[in-house]
């Protein structure tokens, strides 16, 4: 097996290949492209891209950071679960800041309880069994990039019969989110980019409705700067010529039919649920629960909390944020009140939540 | 007892005759310029030893650099130790042998020091703290606000090695590299790009928050937009594949041997030349420039800005917070 | 959402997991997801899985329709497009608020 | 966030031009004297606030005395906290405002800092240190090895001050009294004894391990016997009877707003009198002297030995370990 | 063994307590080993708990006894035999060793 | 109630007349006198009595320092104690520096238990209220002047039910030890200076089997430099005039038929046990145990531990010491490797421990 050359996806020369492309393509045309995904946004950031892009060019972020998504009542949740005596809250990075309805659980950590940050869900089960004496609870957010590895870590817990670990499921898909931004009547969008890590596993027709239902094109891509660029030169080809289809410019690691093992493994240890999006509302059939065989090694069921009642920040627009009505400037927040220092929304805590990104990047 | 073998064990090491005269203050000589520079940190690193060094040669170096980012001539430090009860005295040893090292390595001297002991639980193993006194020749004016449109900015060498090094050894995070800490002490290479460039504006350690802290910190201080070349920034590779590993940006990870400086043009080649005849600066490079503030946007806050090779720019933003590994 | 990077597979460790290297970084990571992977593969690493084994030849591909793009790119000409870029940055146009 | 607030009270509070400045090390103007006193203490006292002060008043007053004992006049301090997560900002703030309003009282400028947060359960609430510099007026050369037979011991007020008043805020101990600490900084009280008495040997504030372990440590450092007057020392008669009620000898308490002074026995008088005439010293006392190494002793160490009102005398040892209160 | 000092009773508590200012200190002490204890009372207390009433009379009377011992002392011899005894204690006579 | 003029018993005119007619009754007499109570031991050392007295007249220490006296066997239990999960040891400040074994409880207060001490076991069971969730274990150690303190508490959280607080009684009686040296054959004490706060108490009576059955006089007294030389003089008296009695110069503090109140309450929760003695072994109905009826109060009953196998200091001579059959500096180890920093015995430890005491006030 001969090395790939990685390097060549961030060579300056190709990237300027593609801005020169897109720039020629464009034209005078008002595109409006959104990327679904929250890697996508921090990839386009810190590219500069946007100040690049032909001025009819504009790079809207969608509903793709979970931890954006993630709504009051689950934060508030495994708040109330790090409370438990003896409970560690173990999950990734970004989750611990975001505020729930009254404090968040880096503040819980703060004031003394167990909060630990892990790269993989692996690291929690490892936590769990060092510490038998305690309760490790791993806060599971994302979408189907991820959720196989939580499937494959809760088969494991279980084959294996530790028992004080268990997850706390907030997980969701994607396509029913995308289904509902794209048939909202505010938003106008004229092409997707489209998830690259997300459909390695779902493979890529899962987007076709887009096409066949919204007459809207999506690509499907990777993160480096030649990928992003390719993937939006090809939706900028797709706007101008009038023919959208679903394309995949990230074939080195999108099948197709993206990977069955891990779709098969989802299916074994969840099932669908209906789920609570920030911004986005109630969504049929967008989320995960675990099945009643593993309930053993749910938390939800398994720890029973009382949870404060979901307050909503005042004045923050996430919802229309992440449905791509607003850019975050468009949020009178935006800057003043809300800062990644002192975010008042979950758009400003997630280096991947638009809000901050813009922020970040000086977008806004 | 315990309190009368780490005496022992500093004095020992540190064995300076102003620490040896055993009075509550060292007495010391100075050149008489009349002006001094004065810098503290301390330093609760976790773990207390990583690869490439531990908590007792980061204590030294970014005290000794502190205080050399204003020009001064770095001669003393003082030293204070908060030890968890229980900590184990063979590390206490490792680490003050490495203090000691350290500190002939950069040519200063420990004078003054004290140990407090806390109850289990009141500290995370050790915490030390130490502040550092220099004279500062005459006619040196360095400051964070001296920095003027056309000048270059430098920097010593890779970025991102402490920070990275540190984080292999969190648990919850445990991946394996070859990178290890920069930390050293930098007074030699300031003297002599300071020799090279006498009209250098600044220099600063990116330490926590990196080099976009420092040059935010730059660009806020002297009222300039600061522009660096992304393509011209030292990084290793190990370095930049665990950054894209845990999404990091790697300019906003912490240094301890590394200098960022500021210079006039026209001295520019002449201070990468003494950077990197410098121990610890083979891998300087000059990456960027100040610029006048643009004052048409609404925004008017000085800005650091990156250029990418494809002619994009981005907001260089200080690092709000801790970095926190992103996954999903 | 979904931060992946390509890894190579030192080496295949029991409990299906593998020694993986990310530019320099190892890690050990579950197969569990890629079952075929072999050692030499590069994956995609997810969250300490391997979500996907690394086509080479696709990726030599996708590079190869890049570098058949013409080179339309003038140096100077888009150092200027830049700074123009820039200051027509300082009032974006997205800046009313609304993205329709 | 939390690290900006708190850069900001510290330039509110402390304000000196060289840390608004907002360089990494504070730049400053000293009388160019040549020779320089420095000296650190990390202060982690709990609790935090406590009747007469808190934390901030002893680390101000500590680092200043310490250097003060040399004779220098004391100039610039640095200051380094360490911050338990989640510990109250209000609480915060009233320990930087009594800094900065001891350090005025002082005369001292606090002109480089630094602060770290570490995790709940990484400190109990803040720690602080502090490092010192001043410079030494020519000619002095003060020492606790410079004692000579002959040569009068003062101490500048009650002892024990301190001590009780924290030991009273303990859990497990709660008792309740009018004893505050006599955290104060003696600085000014030393230039005005060193006026008065130009041949003064040594000062010394009888911290942890109160009377008994500074004259153990003059007595050791210059190879002499000390005899102190059990009656002549002054104890208010709280502390007394705190000390009666834990089983304390009052001699090994800690103070932290007295000194202890090693005078020529002809410049006894007139340092007596300059202490009194001293803030913080209304209470000052000859208690004591320095004789001869008793060299027939089998144990041939320098002893301090306190003489009691009927003729008998007992030797004073120092602190060993932490004083316990004794019940049974 | 058994420290116990003096404390004045200022006020009896609920729950057979009581605060006692023991040289300017004040406690919150027991009294129930002491159940006929007084305001303006002085006990001796030990661990907390009041142990016995202090009889001022017999105190006085303690001390009239050795106020009559007739003064032997002489100032100055005194302190010479200070002296003295302070280099005898140099190579004390007990310290062969034995008590006996 | 006219105030009392304590200051008096301190007063030096007073001590000196009262050293004068010491050395004019003593002459040229050998007179061993020992002072049983640790209190004792203290103040001799801190007025400094030793340097002054007439050369034939020796101050002996007895076994009256409870943490001296404690067993390795007793130590090692409450060690055993504070391993347990959950588990906080309550005592007072001498006894956790005093070694068991292999470790002490302050050795293992630094390796992370909980271990606090306090003025009175009243704060103990205070600290039980404030921390429910914890199991507050007072570890009591000391004489007839302490048992009644301990009993009291124990009725006290008896009848208010509290549940997380419990004892572990190291208690010993006082009179037992006393016979164990009077009838020693390798110590010859021409006088014991008797316990004040223990006969305040026990009253005064206890003793009289040091005159009847081993014609040896006695006094009661007091602390205070008046009250020891008073003492001191009665017995050189009657040692001088070989008119052996129990006498009490400590009147204001004790009675002569002691505190009856008192000791109902420690009659009522303890009854008599054998108990080992450090130094002196075992010595019958020596000790205390907490009746069957509060046995829920015991800890030694209510918390099953394992208790390491016992091993003594090897050289450690304190049994010796606390007999008056040596002083401190007959122990080879004294300032040696036996030093208040790293004491090898108890009697190192305590500030009361003779050989702390002898080794402070440089009396070796
Ligand atoms: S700027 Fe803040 S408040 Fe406004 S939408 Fe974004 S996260 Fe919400
Ligand atoms: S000196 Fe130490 S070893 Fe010797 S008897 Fe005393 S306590 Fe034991
Ligand atoms: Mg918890
Ligand atoms: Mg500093
Ligand atoms: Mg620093
Ligand atoms: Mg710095
Ligand atoms: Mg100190
Ligand atoms: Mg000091
Ligand atoms: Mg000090
Ligand atoms: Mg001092
Ligand atoms: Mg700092
Ligand atoms: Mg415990």
């Amino acid at each position: 097996m001969s090395d790939i050359d990685f390097g060549a996806f961030r060579d300056a020369a190709l990237a300027r290949r593609l801005i020169d492309s897109i720039h020629a393509m464009a034209g005078d045309r008002q595109i409006n492209l959104m990327e679904v995904c929250g890697t996508h946004t921090v990839s386009i950031g810190r590219y500069g891209f946007r100040s690049i892009m032909p001025a009819g060019v504009h790079l809207l972020s969608g509903p793709g950071c979970p931890v954006c998504v993630t709504s009051n009542r689950d934060i508030d949740h495994a708040i109330a679960l790090s409370r438990l005596d003896g409970v560690v809250i173990a999950t990734f990075g970004d989750m611990v800041r975001v505020p729930g309805s009254t404090t968040s659980l880096s503040r819980q950590k703060a004031a003394g309880r167990d909060v630990r940050i892990v790269y993989s869900p692996l690291d929690a089960v490892e936590l769990a069994q060092a510490n038998p004496h305690l309760q490790v609870i791993f806060m599971g957010v994302g979408f189907e990039t991820t959720t196989p590895a939580i499937a494959a870590t809760i088969l494991d817990a279980h084959d294996r019969g530790i028992e004080n670990f268990s997850v706390f499921c907030a997980h969701k898909t994607t396509p029913p989110a995308l289904r509902a931004i794209a048939s909202d009547p505010q938003t106008r969008i004229d092409g997707f980019i489209l998830p690259g890590h997300v459909s390695t596993i779902t493979g890529v027709e899962t987007y076709r409705f887009l096409v066949d239902e919204f007459s809207t094109p999506g690509v499907v891509t990777g993160f480096e700067p030649v990928d992003v660029l390719e993937g939006i030169a090809m939706l900028v080809r797709m706007v101008a010529e009038g023919a959208p289809d679903i394309q995949n410019a990230y074939r080195r690691g999108v099948n197709q039919g993206g990977n069955a093992v891990a779709r098969q493994l989802v299916q074994q240890v969840f099932e669908p649920v209906d789920a609570t999006w920030r911004g986005l509302g109630a969504i049929p059939a967008s989320g995960l629960r675990i099945r009643d065989e593993f309930a053993h090694l749910d938390a939800s069921r398994r720890f029973d909390v009382d949870i404060e009642p979901t307050r909503e920040a005042a004045g923050c627009r996430c919802g229309d944020v992440l449905r791509g009505v607003i850019t975050p400037g468009g949020c009178p927040l935006f800057g003043r009140t809300c800062t990644p220092e002192k975010p008042v929304g979950p758009c400003m805590v997630s280096s991947e939540g638009s809000c901050a990104a813009y922020y970040r990047y000086r977008e806004a | 007892m315990m309190k009368r073998i780490i005496d022992e064990l500093f004095l020992d090491e540190f064995g300076s005759p102003e620490l040896l005269a055993g009075n509550d203050a060292g007495v010391a000589q100075l050149a008489p310029t009349g002006r001094i520079a004065m810098s503290t940190d301390s330093f609760v690193v976790t773990p207390q030893f990583f690869p490439g060094g531990n908590i007792g040669r980061l204590a030294v170096c970014g005290t000794v650099n502190d205080v050399a980012t204003s020009g001064a001539r770095v001669r003393y430090l003082s030293c204070g130790f908060i030890l968890e009860e229980g900590y184990p005295m063979a590390d206490l040893r490792a680490i003050v042998h490495t203090m000691a090292q350290t500190a002939r390595e950069a040519g200063v001297a420990i004078i003054t020091g004290d140990t407090k002991v806390v109850e289990r639980g009141g500290a995370d193993g050790v915490y030390i703290n130490t502040a550092g006194v220099g004279e500062v020749p005459a006619g040196v004016e360095l400051s964070g606000a001296a920095c003027r449109p056309g000048d270059k900015v430098l920097v010593s060498g890779t970025l991102g090695d402490h920070g990275i090094a540190i984080m292999s050894q969190r648990e919850g995070l445990a991946f394996s590299t070859a990178i290890e800490s920069d930390a050293a002490p930098l007074n030699h290479l300031i003297y002599n790009v300071l020799d090279a460039a006498p009209h250098a504006r600044c220099f600063r350690d990116p330490t926590r928050g990196g080099l976009a802290s420092t040059l935010n910190e730059f660009a806020a201080a002297s009222g300039v937009d600061i522009y660096v070349d992304e393509d011209s920034i030292p990084v290793r590779p190990e370095v930049r594949g665990a950054c894209e590993m845990l999404g990091y940006d790697v300019l906003q990870v912490a240094n301890e041997g590394k200098m960022v400086a500021v210079v006039p043009a026209d001295e520019a080649d002449a201070a990468l030349a003494a950077m990197r005849s410098s121990r610890y600066g083979e891998s300087a490079a000059i990456i960027g420039e100040v610029c006048e503030a643009a004052s048409t946007r609404r925004d008017a806050r000085p800005t650091v800005r990156v250029r990418c090779g494809w002619g994009s720019t981005r907001v260089l933003d200080m690092l709000v917070g801790e970095q926190l590994p992103r996954i999903c | 959402m979904c931060l992946a990077v390509p890894g190579k597979i030192l080496q295949i460790n029991p409990f299906g997991r593998a020694t993986v290297d990310m530019l320099g970084v190892q890690r050990e990571v579950s197969l569990r997801l890629v079952p075929t992977a072999q050692v030499d593969d590069y994956v995609l690493v997810h969250a300490g899985f391997g979500i996907q084994v690394i086509d080479p030849a696709e990726a030599e591909e996708t590079l190869r329709l890049v570098r058949e793009l013409p080179d339309l790119f003038d140096e100077d000409l888009a150092q200027a497009e830049a700074a123009e870029e820039l200051s027509m940055h300082a009032e974006p146009s997205l800046d009313d608020g609304g993205a329709a």
